[in-house]
């Protein structure tokens, strides 16, 4: 077990793929991602109903022990969020090293 | 022209986006599920495009073809200079050049459900207007931007992931434009012996599938109606401008079919694809290429408004129009 | 009457059916995927309501029409009072008033099952039956409820998160309710013109699509079947009850059905309907409504064991039964 | 950053709109809900694989900076896990403000 | 044959293939949603194992039918034996082993779109092929099993998680090869009585499914292959080996082919079955029987190279051997 | 509300029924599973776009209040994670008794 951080990042999903390029620049190998989901904010209800994920959030977990880089991200994912919503949220774990 | 609408109205596909708009008043949970919904239109897409590629194939090639997929170009460049300048006083420039783009550009769907009308019609139409739809996609989303650029007032400053290339493959390479003309392309080469194997999935299963697709689309934009009744200021700008633009746009668009004399099946499907918006490939071009205006303006105008208004009175009106001015 | 068992259990639908309980049974990952199943039963209900539909259309309207849709409610509304009082004996009241209304509304896919066996048999059904059913949802579903108030002692005490404005709306307003219905006024509305346009769509594709449904009605009810097997104790009461109600339903739907002298398609739906029990509407509305029962007992019961027994065995039974009353 | 709970339940789908007219009611803008999911538990399987959400569960994950609301929540959350089942978790978390 | 090749490659099913490679190729996020693409195979697998059912009851059976049977088991349980020796001086014996199992077995929609390529050349098939088909799934599992324990040298070490019943369940009770099977069953059961209830479903819209799925399959072997490219190393052997594979295997077959005088739809499909490469059940048992193996290795050897290479050129080249082969 | 432990698991799709069981084994009553991510990691991108779960993940959330159960479970996913890829990640969190 080796202690990490938890970055839980909800975004709408036509920029999904923003994210995740910015996870590839900050060499941050690996990431789970859940399409499709739902929620509401302050931009209103998002419910995952149109062909377009016009209307979809979508979901990162990305584990990352290394503290400098959890800054470089959170820095770079705020103008996302204060663009087009969404929240992040880090938190503290241990990872199962294997 | 009564008739026309009443037969309009009274035809399943219509009366079916009738129900899921019903159901979302009625605060029924009927739902189609969402990759359902795509499926639907990615039937529907596939079709159209396939009987238009069939269709080309079996035409003589003319220069009005020629023309009138130069001139579904020239509409979806010009259309939202016009829209601009009339949104602008309303709304930031952003928000305005983002609807521009959204108006100028057009929806597959209403393509799609007034080639279908033109079937149950027995109205011919022409296959290379599936490739005028194609050409009309992406010049607006162009021009909405350099708008933008130009009356914002930050335009030397450098656009943040902003890029040329990732702007024309959002304009161009969409999804559902990507698979129409490809389809197109297959009906072509394929020809009536590729008819031959898949006309009956092609045609029987047409208008069943649309039933199917716009319930969908009544819940959806139902719903979005519901969310703008929440918000009365946007609102008294928003719906006029919705109902007012395809008029407009649909008016352009038929004095270019009048110009060109075209068929009466193609004539409509010019008015209404000038007179249609881009619900799905603008406004996913709009977040990356425009993030600064708001997808709670152009969405809803386009998708709750103006796409019920053009299916269900757009269609028989713009068709009594076009014989009214192309006996 | 063995033939028409035979035929019956050998006709594509049902053995797929028993395809998807083998697959269970031989631990197979066979799975139709969870949307998939959905836009199946969206296109059943469709298609059987609009078919409906348009068959009201072509129909004169009679006096019959009009009292079996009244007799059809009625059942809905008394069949819960006799299942209940037995089966408040072996149960909670909770359980057995949720059990009563599960078993007096309806099963739109069992119905519609038996309705596909009348179109392969060639016996002629009306297209009010569709209303019949629809009229059979609600009334159970009330009637449960004021049961479980009458007899569970605390009737006073005010009903945590209820309202009958909800109550309303999860009993009348149940997605697959409204659809079929919507579809049945559509039909009507747009009557044999309706029909040309997407007839095929509707009628040549119904049986295929009802094998997959059930394929994947197999899975789903063997899995539930699985799960009840843990459980000896609830199985000696569940099983039996969920076996003997249908039969005793059915019997007075059949009484009903003579008594009005009904053909004998109309009869053998009305006894279905009344033999059939809800495992989509009514678990959904007893969730808010009566939140107290366990749907560990009414939704295997209805699903696991009635549904495949009438679907498999009943409707052949019903008919034979239809066929002495009724000549 | 700024210190938050995160809040996750997970109930059975046909009550999902119980808890969003809930935490409408408390005044909690936002949440993320993750639809037809699946589980186990003492309630036995649940599947996902029914034509309603009979035997469903979703998630839902609400970020929440005030701790009385969070307790107001929770509370009132108990008698529906209680009756239908379910789990809820409350754990610590940074919210990146934006 | 060139005139094969062609008119192979402008039919639509494959020219859709192509449409979704270019779709990756050109960064189009055209996409099947993934229950969609499931749904289309699971109705793939209905009609063609439904289809073969019906012509398995209105055939007489032979002795050729049962010599059929017991050379494709044959086969499945010898064509590893080669792959095997041959690729274990490139590979780790595990990857070898898997490998080895997949080119042993079969690819059940490789195995639908020749037999839809059959249909369209109006060349006829036994419907006892769909069961050869099924029988080769597995033997290929245990023997590539056996290798792996023979030649790893932890053959006495007892294998973690693994059981012989769990391997016989993912061998033969995978889903699609429960779904074809079982289909074939029903289909042979209820024969053209069944027919006349779900032909139309089940013929007319094959072709047209098959585009759609053919389309998600061009998507899906784009993007593997776009992934072998940051591979080279394993690119050099991985190319080479799955496109050698297929011909040696289907070469094999068809000498079993002209060793039973086939008739030529029955010896096509033959050949296609050898040089077919399963990338659904056999990549799934291994998981669970040889998790050793490197699912990077087999899975795009079978899924991005093989079935292409098989649909596209493999098909009319093997029609053309086997017509050179057996006059 | 009791302290609890909140294990998070990311796994290939083909091995959930392996997870599962192993859940099961240990007595570990509830557990909450996502079918059908995506993500990416040493082992590629998982698109979750094939037939079978072939490129997919699946995330389990389990809720347990005995350390020594997560001990073992850990200690016995870590083989699977080596295998064939995936996280684990373990956090503190209250559960909300019902
Ligand atoms: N407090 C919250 N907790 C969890 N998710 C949230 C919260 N606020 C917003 N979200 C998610 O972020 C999306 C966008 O939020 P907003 O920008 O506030 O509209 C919503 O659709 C939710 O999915
Ligand atoms: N210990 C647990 N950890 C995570 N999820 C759980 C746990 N127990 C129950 N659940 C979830 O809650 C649902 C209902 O649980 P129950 O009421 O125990 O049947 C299950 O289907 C799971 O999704
Ligand atoms: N750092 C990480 N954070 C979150 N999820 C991860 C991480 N690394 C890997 N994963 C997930 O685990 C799966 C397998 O990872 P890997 O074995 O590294 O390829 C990936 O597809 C991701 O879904
Ligand atoms: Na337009
Ligand atoms: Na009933
Ligand atoms: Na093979």
């Amino acid at each position: 077990m080796k202690a990490c951080q938890r970055i839980e990042i909800v975004v709408e999903s036509p920029i999904a793929s923003q994210v995740i390029d910015l996870l590839r620049e900050l060499g941050i190998g690996g990431y789970t991602m859940l399409p499709e989901i739902r929620g509401e904010g302050d931009r209103g209800e998002r419910r995952a109903d149109e062909l377009t994920g016009d209307s979809s959030n979508c979901l990162f977990i990305i584990a990352c022990e290394k503290p400098e880089l959890v800054e470089q991200l959170t820095s770079q994912v705020r103008p996302l969020l204060s663009r087009s919503g969404g929240v992040c949220l880090v938190s503290e774990a241990q990872w199962l090293r294997h | 022209m009564s008739l026309a609408f009443l037969s309009n109205l009274s035809s399943p596909p219509l009366l079916f986006f009738f129900l899921g708009a019903a159901a979302v008043a009625a605060r029924s949970d009927l739902e189609i599920p969402n990759q359902i919904a795509k499926f639907l239109s990615i039937y529907l897409l596939f079709a159209i495009g396939f009987k238009g590629g069939v269709a080309l194939a079996e035409a003589t090639f003319s220069s009005t073809i020629l023309l009138t997929l130069a001139t579904a170009m020239a509409l979806s460049a010009l259309l939202p200079l016009v829209c601009f300048m009339v949104l602008r006083r309303k709304l930031p420039v952003a928000d305005a050049a983002a609807t521009a783009a959204t108006y100028g550009s057009v929806s597959a769907v209403t393509f799609v459900t007034a080639a279908g009308y033109l079937d149950v019609m027995n109205i011919d139409w022409g296959g290379h207007m599936v490739a005028a739809m194609a050409l009309m996609e992406s010049p607006a989303i162009i021009v909405g931007l350099l708008l933008y650029r130009r009356y914002s007032g930050d335009a030397d400053q450098p656009m943040e992931a902003f890029s040329w290339s990732s702007l024309l493959r959002e304009a161009c390479l969409n999804g559902s434009i990507f698979l129409i003309v490809g389809s197109m392309l297959i009906g072509w080469i394929s020809g009536p012996a590729g008819m031959s194997q898949i006309g009956s999935f092609v045609n029987e299963l047409f208008l069943g599938v649309l039933c199917l697709f716009l319930l969908d689309m009544g819940i959806v934009a139902a719903r979005r109606l519901q969310d703008l009744r929440s918000n009365p200021a946007a609102l008294a700008i928003i719906v006029p401008a919705a109902l007012l633009l395809p008029l407009f746009n649909g008016a352009v668009g038929l004095l270019a079919a009048w110009v060109l004399q075209l068929s009466e099946g193609d004539a409509l499907l010019l008015v209404i694809l000038s007179a249609s918006a881009s619900y799905i490939a603008v406004p996913a071009a709009m977040r990356l290429v425009l993030p600064q205006a708001n997808p709670g303006t152009y969405l809803p105008m386009s998708l709750a408004v103006t796409f019920p208004f053009n299916i269900l009175l757009g269609i028989p009106l713009y068709h009594a129009a076009v014989k009214l001015v192309l006996p």
